[in-house]
C-alpha cells in the first residue's frame, strides 16, 4: 500500500465537509450548557430545522428563505426547552429528549402530510445552497498541491462551511471576551454568584438558549439544503448526540470542542477510505467493523489521553433561590 | 367474489424508494386495473409482523403479500396457523403449502449494471455504495463486480457501506460523502443500493459530473443525464402478478426465483438515459443479458454460500 | 436625617416556617449595626429580603426615607446595597478580576476593560491594605482571601450599604481584625454596615448599635456601648450562657492514637504534612490550632480514612491503621469507622450530610452497614431507625424535630447537631471533630461543648481542629499548633497564651 | 412555588392527569389538522390498547421490555450516572442469550434452557455496560459519551457477528436461526386464553418482580442507600465509606444486565431468533420511561404501559385511519414526555391557588 492509497487529500476535504453539521450543533450545545442548561435536545432541533429549511426552500425556491425558516423553528424549540428548564424548572434531560422524540415523529408526519413521499421532501434542485468557487480558482487549479489546497480544501464549499469554521473563534471571543460571555459562564458555574452580582440568571440562560437555537438550525440547514438537497426522516442520524459528545470531549471549550468535531469528521472520512482496502499486516477489515473506527478512537482517546472532563458545575440544576 | 387482498410492508415503509415502494406501486396498478382494493399495513418490528399477519389472516383474507425478508419467520409461523390463507413472501424463503416465496436474482441485474458501468467508465474504477453489509446487498455488489470484470478484467470495484443500523438507509449526507470519496479515488460510475441514502449518491454524482446507477425502481428520471441506468427489481410486478393469479385462480405455492429470464430484474433504458447509453454499451449489455437468459453465462449468487469470484 | 435603612413590619413565611414576623427597626447612616440571634432566627432571611433575593410577604423597606420595592439583587445593587453572603458568592474557576467585573462590566467587550479594572483593583488593594492578586483564580485562594475578594467586589461597586452575613465565621483572629479595619474605614467614608455574627465579642468590638432576633421577631435593639455580651446572650437565647463549662480532672488513659512521621505530599511532590508526631490518649481532648489551610484538614482526612498518607505510621489502639498496600482510599472510611473512629467533618455540607435526604436518613449516614441497623432480611430497619431518630432529635434538641424534613432545609446549627449526634451515638473510641461550631449560635455552641466534654469525661479520645482560639481554650487539654503542614508547638491548657499561640500559628518560632 | 405547598393527592394524581390531558389535547389538535376525528381516534386507540384483551396483552408485552430498559436507565440514574447505552446493552444482551440458545437449545430441557438464556442476556448486557462504568470510575471518561459510543460500537459489532456468523447458510433474513421450542418463554395465554394469540409471556411477571426488587433494593437496602448517596453527593458518600469507583462499576454492570434482560422478552418471548436491530429503540424509550417515571417503580411501570399502549393503539389506529401514520404516535410520545416529565409543575400554581381558596 502506498501513501497515495490513503488519499490524505480526499480525507481532509471530506473532513472539512463533514464537520459543519457537528460544529454548528456543538457550538449551540456549548452556549446552552455553559449557561447551565443541558442541551440533549440538539438532535431534535437539527431535525426540525432540517425539515423546515428543506420544505421552505423547496416551496420558495430560495435556500436563504429555507435557512431563515429553519432558524425560526429551531429558536422556537430552543425557547421551549428554555421555558421548561428555566421557567418551569423542569428536568432538562427530559425536556431535551421529549423534543428529540417529538420532532422525530412530527417532521415525518408533516412531511408526509404535505409531500406524500414517506416523510421526505422533494429534491430541492435549484433551491439548494451551492458551493462557493473562490476567485482565481481556475488559474491555480492545475498547480500541484496549491491547486488542490485552494480549490478543494479551502475553496469549493458552501457558505455555511465557512460560517461554521468562522464560528469557532467568534464563539471563543463571545464566551471569554465579552460581558455576555462572562455572565453566561458564571450562570453555568455558580448561578447564585451571578444572581448575587445582579445578573439575571433566567434572562442570561434564555439568551443562551436562543443563540443555541440559531446555531443549531444551521446544522439542520446544512444537512438538508447543502449536503443532501432534500429532507429525509430521521436524517440527523445521531449528529446531535455526536455533537454533544464532541463538546464533552472538548471539555466544554470552543476550540477543543471544534477539534472534537474535526476528529469525528476525520475518522468518519478515514473510515470511508479504509473500507475494502488491504492494510499491511491486518489485511482487509470487514466493513461493519470499520464503521466502529471513529467511536473506538473516541473511547480510547477519552480513556487514555484526556484529563477528567469537567462540566460546568451548575449544569442541569434548575436555578432556585433557596437552600 | 373479488379476492380479499393484503400487503404488509416492512420497517422501511411504503415510501422507501425501494422494494416496499415498488410493491405498493404494483399493488396500486392492480387496483387501478381491476378495481379490487387491498389492505395495506406497515410492520415496524418482527413482533409486529407476526401480529399484523395474524390479524389479517383472521380477517380471512385470501392472499397476503409480505414485503421484505424480515418477515420470513413471521410468514412461516402464521402460514402454518392459517392454512387457508395464502401468503406471498418477497425477498425471502419461507416453508409452507400456502406460501409462495419470491426471490430475485439481483446478481443478474447487477451484472448488467456492472457491464454498463464498466463500459461507460473511463477510469475503469467503479463504485458500489450499499446500505448495510448484509447478504442481500453483497449479492448486488458481487453481481455488479462480475459484470464489470466481464468487460475488463482490470476494472476495479470500490465498495462502501453507509452504516450498520437502520439509520443507514436514511442518511443521504453520508451516501453523498461516500460517493465523493469514491470519485476522488478515481471512480466515475457508482451503483447505489442504499434506500434513501442512495439519493445522496445519485445527487452527488450529478453534481460532480459522474455517472450513477439507480436501483429497485427505475431511477433514470431522477437526474436525467447523470443516471447511467437503473437495476430494476420488479417487486411491483411480482405483487401485481400474485394478485392477478389470485384473481384468476392460477396462484401456486412454491419458491420462485425471478431473474432476467422471468422478468424479475432488468436494466432500464428510457428517454432519460438514452444519450448516455452508446450503441457499444447497449450492444454489450444486450449481449450479456441474452447470455444470461440463455444460460451461457452463470452469475454467481453468493447467498448460496459461494465466494464472490470478482 | 432619615435612617439609611428602615424595616417596617417585614414578615416572611416559608411553608409552615415563619422566618420573619413583623420585623421593624432602623439603621442610622454611617453606623455599623450588629444583627444577632440564634440559628434560624431569621437574620439571613431578612437580609435576603433587603437584597432583593426574596420578596417579603408583607411590610416595607425604606432607604433614606423612601419606600423601595426591591425585587432583584440587580435592583438592590442599583440602590447601592452590597452583600457579602454567608456562603461566598464567587465563581470558583474564574479569576478575581472576572468575579469583580461580573455584573458590573462597563460594556460588551471585555478586552479593553480588563486592564483598567485590574489597575483599579490593585489601587483599591493598596488603599485598603487588602492582600489579593486580581489575576489569581478563586479556587486557588484561601478562605480568608476569598472573603477579601467579596469585600473587594463591594468596594469596586462602591456600595453604600454593606451587608455582611457571618463574614468572620471562617476567618482567623488576624483576618477578622483586618476586616474590621476596613469596616472602620468604610464607616469613616459614611457607609452603613450591617454585620451578622454569632461572636458577641465582635459585636462589642465594632458595632454601634445591635438588633437581637429570636424566632423571627425582633426581641431587642440596643446601643452597643450600653450593653454587654452577657446581656446580648441572654436576649438571644433567653437564658444566661455558661462560659466556663465544668469538666472532670485531667486524667488521660491509654494512648489511643499514635502518629509517627506522618507525611503527605500532593501530586507535585509538595509537602502538605511534614513528619507529624503526636499521641492522643483516652479521656483527653487535644486541639489542633492554626490558621485554616495549614494541613489540619488533610490530617483529619487521613485519620478518618478519607485520604492516604504518603508515608508514616499511625497506630490506633496499638495496631497500625490499614493504609498499607492501597492505591486509593475508596471504602477506607468505613473500615475506620468500624474500628471505632468517629468523624465530624469540618465541611458538613460537602462531606457530612446528604442535603437531599431527610433528617432521619442522615442520622445513620456512614453507619448504614451497621448490623444493629438492619433487620433480619439485611434491609435497613426503618422502624428501629425512626425510634432511634426520635430519641436523637430530642436529646440533641434539633429544631424543628421533624425527622422527615430534608436536612438541607435545617439551619446550619441544627444540621451540625444532627451530625454530632450521629457520630456520638456510634460511641467511637476516637472522635475526630473538625470546626464543630462554625456558623453555630452561642446557645448551640454551649450545648455542643457540653457534649464533647461529657464524652471526654467518659473516656473518649477527641482530636479537635478549630480555628477559634476561644473554642480551643474552652475544650482542650492539650494544644498542638500547626503551621505549613508542621506542628510548630505544643502547649498544655494551663499554659494557654494567645500571643504565643499566635506566633506559633504564624510559624514564628519552634519550641 | 413548589410542590411542597400542595396536598399529596394533587401532586400524585391531579397534576399528572392534567399534564397527560394537555399532551393529548395537543395530540388531538394535530390529529384534527391531519383531517381525522380526534375523539373517534382516541376511542380506537384506547379500545385497541387497553380495552380489548388481546390489545392489552400486546400493550403489556411491549411494556415488559420497556420496564427492563427503564429500570436499566433508572438504577444508573440513582447513582448520578446517565446511561444512554441501554440500547447497545440490550442488543448485546440479546447476543448473549442467542449464543447460549444456539449452543444449548438442542440439549437442555426448557427449565434449564430458559434460566441459561436469561443469564446469558444479563451477563452480556452487564459486560457491555461494565466497560463504560470502568472507564468512568477509573479514568474519568464521561459516561454519557462512552455509552453513546458503545451504542454505535455495539451496532457495528452485532452487524458483523450476525452477518458473518449467525445467518444460517442460504438464508436471506439477517437473523440467527430460530431456536428450538424448548427455548420459548411460556406465554401467558396458556393460562389465560382470553389474551388471545399474543406474545405476552412470563417475562411480564419477571418485569413486575424486577420492579419490586428494584424498589426494595434502592429504598430499603443499605446498598441502595449508598447508591443514592453516591448519586447525590460523591464527597459525602466517600466520607460515609462507600467505595465510589466500585459502586459506579457495579451499578453500571447492573444497569447493563437489566437492559440485557430486556432482550429476553423480545427474543425468547416473541421472535425466538436474534435479528439485526431487534432492539428497535427500546433502550432509548427506556430513557424516556426512567425520566417520566421519576425512577420510581410505580412510575416506571405506568410509563412503560403508556408507551406500550401507544405502540399498540397507535398501530391499530393507523390501520383504521390511513391519514394518521404510526409516526404520529412518536410525536405524541414526545408530547407526553414533555408535559408529564418536564413540565410536571405547569399547573402547580393554579392548583395551589385553588387549594388555598377551597
Ligand atoms: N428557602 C427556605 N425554605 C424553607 N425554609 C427556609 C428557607 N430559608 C430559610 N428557611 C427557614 O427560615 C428560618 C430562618 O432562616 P435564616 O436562614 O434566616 O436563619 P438565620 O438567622 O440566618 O440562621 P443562621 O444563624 O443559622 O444563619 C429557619 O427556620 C430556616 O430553616
Ligand atoms: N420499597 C419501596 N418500593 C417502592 N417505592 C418506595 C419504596 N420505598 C420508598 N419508596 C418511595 O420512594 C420515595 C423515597 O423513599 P423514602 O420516603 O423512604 O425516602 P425519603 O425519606 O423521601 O428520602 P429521599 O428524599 O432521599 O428519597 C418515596 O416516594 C417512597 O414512596
Ligand atoms: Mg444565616
Ligand atoms: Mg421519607
Amino acid at each position: 500500500m502506498t501513501f497515495e492509497d490513503l488519499h490524505i487529500g480526499s480525507i481532509l476535504v471530506s473532513t472539512v465537509r463533514n464537520a459543519p453539521v457537528l460544529i454548528f450543533a456543538a457550538m449551540a450545545g456549548l452556549f446552552a450548557e455553559r449557561s447551565g442548561v443541558i442541551d440533549i435536545g440538539l438532535e431534535g432541533k437539527i431535525l426540525a430545522s432540517a425539515f423546515v429549511s428543506a420544505a421552505v426552500a423547496f416551496a420558495t425556491k430560495n435556500p436563504w428563505a429555507g435557512v431563515a425558516a429553519g432558524v425560526a423553528v429551531s429558536v422556537v424549540l430552543a425557547t421551549l426547552q428554555g421555558y421548561v428548564a428555566i421557567t418551569q424548572k423542569g428536568n432538562q434531560l427530559v425536556g431535551g429528549i421529549a423534543i428529540n422524540i417529538a420532532m422525530s415523529g412530527l417532521t415525518f408526519v408533516v412531511a408526509q402530510f404535505f409531500f406524500q413521499q414517506g416523510g421526505r421532501t422533494p429534491d430541492l434542485g435549484e433551491a439548494r445552497l451551492f458551493d462557493v468557487v473562490l476567485p482565481g480558482s481556475a488559474a491555480v487549479a492545475d498547480i500541484p498541491f496549491l491547486g488542490w489546497f485552494y480549490t478543494k480544501l479551502i475553496g469549493g464549499h458552501s457558505v455555511l462551511v465557512y460560517l461554521a469554521f468562522a464560528l469557532v473563534p467568534l464563539v471563543h471571543w463571545v464566551l471569554y471576551h465579552t460581558s455576555f460571555g462572562l455572565r453566561l459562564r458564571a450562570c453555568g458555574e455558580n448561578p447564585h454568584a451571578a444572581d448575587a452580582a445582579g445578573v439575571s440568571v433566567e434572562w442570561t440562560r434564555y439568551r443562551a438558549m436562543i443563540i443555541a437555537g440559531v446555531l443549531c438550525s444551521f446544522s439542520g440547514a446544512y444537512l438538508a439544503i447543502v449536503q443532501s438537497g432534500f429532507f429525509l426522516r430521521d436524517m440527523s442520524a445521531g449528529a446531535g448526540y455526536l455533537a454533544l459528545t464532541a463538546m464533552v470531549f472538548g471539555n466544554w471549550r470552543p476550540v477543543y470542542t471544534f477539534l472534537g468535531c474535526l476528529m469525528f469528521g476525520f475518522f468518519g472520512a478515514v473510515q470511508i477510505q479504509l473500507e475494502g482496502v488491504d492494510l499491511p499486516v491486518i489485511g482487509r477489515i470487514p466493513g461493519a467493523l470499520i464503521q466502529m473506527v471513529p467511536y473506538v478512537v473516541t473511547v480510547v482517546v477519552l480513556a487514555g489521553l484526556m484529563a477528567k472532563s469537567v462540566a460546568p458545575k451548575a449544569i442541569g440544576v434548575p436555578f432556585v433561590k433557596s437552600r | 367474489a373479488d379476492p380479499k387482498l393484503g400487503i404488509v410492508y416492512d420497517a422501511g415503509g411504503k415510501f422507501d424508494k425501494s422494494f416496499n415502494q415498488s410493491a405498493f406501486e404494483g399493488a396500486s396498478r392492480f387496483q387501478k386495473e381491476t378495481g379490487i382494493k387491498f389492505i395495506e399495513v406497515q410492520a415496524s418490528s418482527d413482533t409486529q409482523a407476526e401480529q399484523v399477519l395474524r390479524g389479517l389472516a383472521r380477517k380471512n383474507l385470501d392472499l397476503i403479500a409480505s414485503i421484505g425478508f424480515a418477515q420470513t419467520q413471521a410468514v412461516q409461523k402464521v402460514a402454518k396457523e392459517f392454512p387457508k390463507v395464502r401468503f406471498v413472501l418477497i425477498d425471502g424463503v419461507a416453508q409452507g403449502a400456502n406460501v409462495n416465496s419470491i426471490t430475485f436474482k439481483e446478481e443478474e441485474g447487477s451484472y448488467l449494471a456492472g457491464v454498463a458501468g464498466a463500459m461507460a467508465s473511463k477510469t475503469k474504477k467503479l463504485g458500489f455504495i450499499g446500505g448495510i453489509d448484509i447478504p442481500l446487498i453483497r449479492t448486488f455488489a458481487c453481481g455488479y463486480a462480475q459484470g464489470a470484470k466481464s468487460v475488463d478484467k482490470k476494472s476495479e470495484v470500490i465498495q462502501n457501506m453507509v452504516g450498520t443500523t437502520a439509520a443507514a438507509w436514511n442518511d443521504p449526507a453520508k451516501g453523498g460523502e461516500l460517493a465523493r470519496s469514491q470519485f476522488e479515488r478515481g471512480v466515475d460510475v457508482v451503483f447505489a443500493v442504499a434506500g434513501g441514502s442512495g439519493n445522496g449518491v445519485l445527487q452527488t454524482a450529478k453534481e460532480k459530473g459522474k455517472l450513477s446507477i439507480g436501483v429497485d425502481s427505475n431511477q433514470n428520471g431522477l437526474y436525467p443525464g447523470s443516471v447511467l441506468t437503473s437495476m430494476v427489481k420488479n417487486v411491483g410486478n411480482a405483487v401485481y402478478d400474485s394478485f392477478m393469479q389470485q384473481k384468476n385462480g392460477t396462484w401456486q405455492a412454491g419458491v420462485t426465483a425471478k431473474g432476467l429470464k422471468e422478468g424479475g430484474v432488468d436494466w432500464a433504458l428510457d428517454e432519460h438515459n438514452r444519450k448516455l447509453i452508446t450503441p457499444e454499451i447497449e450492444k454489450k449489455v444486450t449481449a450479456a443479458r441474452k447470455d444470461i437468459i440463455d444460460g451461457k453465462v452463470k452469475v454467481i449468487d453468493i447467498r448460496t454460500g459461494a465466494n464472490c469470484p470478482a | 436625617m432619615h435612617p439609611a435603612v428602615e424595616f417596617r413590619g417585614i414578615s416572611k413565611q416559608f411553608g409552615a416556617v415563619k422566618a420573619n414576623t413583623d420585623v421593624s427597626f432602623s439603621i442610622a447612616k454611617g453606623a455599623i449595626h450588629g444583627l444577632v440571634g440564634e440559628n434560624g432566627a431569621g437574620k439571613s432571611t431578612l437580609m435576603s429580603i433587603l437584597y432583593g433575593y426574596y420578596r417579603a410577604d408583607s411590610g416595607d423597606i425604606l432607604l433614606d426615607g423612601q419606600v423601595q420595592s426591591i425585587h432583584s439583587s440587580h435592583e438592590a445593587i442599583r440602590l447601592g446595597i452590597g452583600m457579602v453572603h454567608q456562603h461566598f458568592m464567587l465563581v470558583e474557576n474564574m479569576t478575581v478580576l472576572d468575579n469583580v467585573m461580573l455584573g458590573a462590566e462597563g460594556g460588551f467587550k471585555l478586552a479593553g476593560q480588563r486592564a483598567g479594572v485590574e489597575a483599579t483593583l490593585r489601587d483599591i488593594c493598596t488603599r485598603y491594605r487588602l492582600d489579593v492578586d486580581p489575576l489569581a483564580t478563586i479556587q486557588d485562594l484561601s478562605v480568608g482571601a476569598q472573603q477579601r475578594v467579596e469585600i473587594l467586589k463591594q468596594i469596586y461597586r462602591s456600595a453604600n450599604i454593606l451587608i455582611l452575613d457571618e463574614p468572620t465565621a471562617v476567618l482567623t483572629a488576624q483576618e477578622t481584625e483586618s476586616l474590621f479595619e476596613i469596616l472602620r474605614l468604610f464607616k469613616e467614608q459614611g457607609k452603613t454596615i450591617i454585620l451578622i455574627t454569632h461572636k458577641l465579642q465582635e459585636i462589642m468590638d465594632i458595632t454601634d448599635t445591635v438588633t437581637v432576633m429570636r424566632g423571627g421577631k425582633v426581641v431587642g435593639a440596643v446601643q452597643t456601648a450600653q450593653t454587654s455580651k452577657e446581656e446580648l446572650a441572654n436576649m438571644m437565647v433567653g437564658r444566661p450562657i455558661e462560659n466556663n463549662l465544668p469538666r472532670a480532672a485531667y486524667n488521660p488513659g491509654k494512648p489511643v492514637l499514635e502518629v509517627r512521621d506522618l507525611e503527605l505530599r500532593d501530586d507535585n511532590g509538595v509537602a502538605l504534612l511534614n513528619k507529624l508526631n503526636f499521641t492522643l490518649r483516652a479521656g483527653e481532648i487535644v486541639a489542633i490550632a492554626g490558621v485554616s489551610g495549614n494541613g489540619q484538614s488533610e490530617l483529619m482526612e487521613i485519620l478518618s480514612g478519607m485520604r492516604l498518607p504518603t508515608s508514616g505510621q499511625i497506630d490506633f489502639e496499638g495496631k497500625a491503621l490499614p493504609f498499607a498496600g492501597r492505591s486509593d482510599a475508596d471504602g477506607l472510611p468505613r473500615t475506620f469507622r468500624e474500628l471505632g473512629i468517629g468523624h465530624v467533618p469540618e465541611d458538613r455540607l460537602r462531606d457530612g450530610v446528604i442535603k437531599g435526604f431527610s433528617v432521619m436518613h442522615n442520622t445513620f449516614f456512614g453507619h448504614q452497614d451497621d448490623k444493629a441497623l438492619k433487620n433480619r432480611w439485611g434491609l435497613i430497619d426503618f422502624k428501629g431507625i425512626a425510634e432511634r431518630c426520635a430519641g436523637l432529635l430530642k436529646t440533641f434538641d434539633v429544631r424543628p424535630a421533624n425527622p422527615d424534613l430534608r436536612i438541607g432545609l435545617l439551619s446550619g446549627g441544627n444540621q451540625q447537631k444532627v451530625v454530632i449526634a450521629r457520630e456520638v451515638l456510634a460511641n467511637p473510641k476516637l472522635m475526630l471533630v473538625g470546626q464543630p461550631t462554625r456558623g453555630v449560635d452561642i446557645g448551640t455552641i454551649e450545648a455542643i461543648h457540653r457534649q464533647l466534654l461529657a464524652l471526654r469525661d467518659a473516656g473518649m479520645a477527641i482530636l479537635l481542629v478549630s480555628v477559634e482560639l476561644e473554642e480551643v481554650r474552652a475544650l482542650a487539654d492539650r494544644i498542638l499548633v500547626m503551621c505549613g503542614g508542621s506542628i510548630t508547638g505544643e502547649l498544655k491548657i494551663d499554659e494557654f497564651d494567645t500571643t504565643r499561640i499566635g506566633l506559633l500559628m504564624g510559624g514564628m518560632h519552634k519550641s | 412555588m413548589t410542590t411542597n405547598d400542595m396536598p399529596r393527592w394533587a401532586t400524585a394524581f391531579v397534576l399528572p392527569v392534567l399534564n397527560l390531558l394537555s399532551a393529548l389535547l395537543v395530540a388531538a389538535l394535530v390529529i384534527h389538522l391531519l383531517g381525522e376525528d380526534p375523539v373517534d381516534s382516541m376511542r380506537i386507540l384506547v379500545n385497541s390498547a387497553i380495552v380489548n384483551p388481546e390489545g392489552l396483552s400486546y400493550t403489556l408485552f411491549y411494556a415488559s421490555t420497556f420496564v427492563f430498559t427503564g429500570l436499566s436507565v433508572s438504577i444508573a440514574m440513582q447513582a448520578g450516572l446517565f446511561n444512554i447505552g441501554s440500547e447497545g446493552q440490550m442488543y448485546f444482551g440479546g447476543l448473549g442469550l442467542t449464543l447460549a440458545m444456539l449452543a444449548l437449545d438442542a440439549s437442555l430441557p426448557w427449565w434449564l434452557l430458559i434460566p441459561v438464556g436469561i443469564l446469558g442476556a444479563a451477563v452480556f448486557g452487564a459486560l457491555w455496560a461494565f466497560l463504560p462504568g470502568y472507564l468512568q470510575a477509573k479514568r474519568g471518561s464521561h459516561i454519557v459519551v462512552t455509552t453513546i459510543m458503545f451504542n454505535f460500537i455495539a451496532a457495528s459489532l452485532m452487524n458483523f457477528i450476525i452477518v458473518k456468523y449467525l445467518i444460517p447458510p442460504g438464508e436471506q433474513n439477517t437473523a440467527s436461526r430460530v431456536f428450538s421450542a424448548a427455548a420459548e418463554m411460556p406465554r401467558l395465554n396458556t393460562w389465560f386464553p382470553v389474551l388471545g394469540d399474543t406474545p405476552l409471556n412470563v417475562s411480564f411477571l419477571f418485569a413486575i418482580a424486577a420492579l419490586a426488587i428494584y424498589g426494595v433494593m434502592v429504598w430499603r437496602s443499605p446498598w441502595g442507600y449508598k447508591l443514592r448517596a453516591t448519586g447525590l453527593n460523591k464527597h459525602a458518600a466517600h466520607y460515609a465509606g462507600v467505595k465510589i469507583s466500585g459502586m459506579i462499576i457495579a451499578v453500571m454492570a447492573i444497569s447493563g444486565a437489566l437492559a440485557g434482560l430486556g432482550s429476553v422478552n423480545s427474543i425468547m418471548g416473541s421472535t425466538h431468533y436474534l435479528s439485526l436491530n431487534f432492539v428497535g429503540g427500546a433502550g432509548f424509550v427506556g430513557i424516556a420511561i426512567a425520566l417520566m417515571g421519576r425512577q420510581h417503580p410505580v412510575g416506571i411501570f405506568l410509563s412503560s404501559v403508556l408507551f406500550g399502549a401507544l405502540i399498540q393503539g397507535g398501530f391499530d389506529l393507523s390501520l383504521e385511519k390511513p391519514n394518521i401514520p404510526t409516526e404520529t404516535f412518536i410525536f405524541i410520545q414526545g408530547l407526553i414526555i414533555l408535559f408529564c416529565g418536564a413540565m410536571e409543575n405547569l399547573y402547580a400554581p393554579v392548583i395551589v391557588k385553588l387549594a388555598k381558596k377551597g
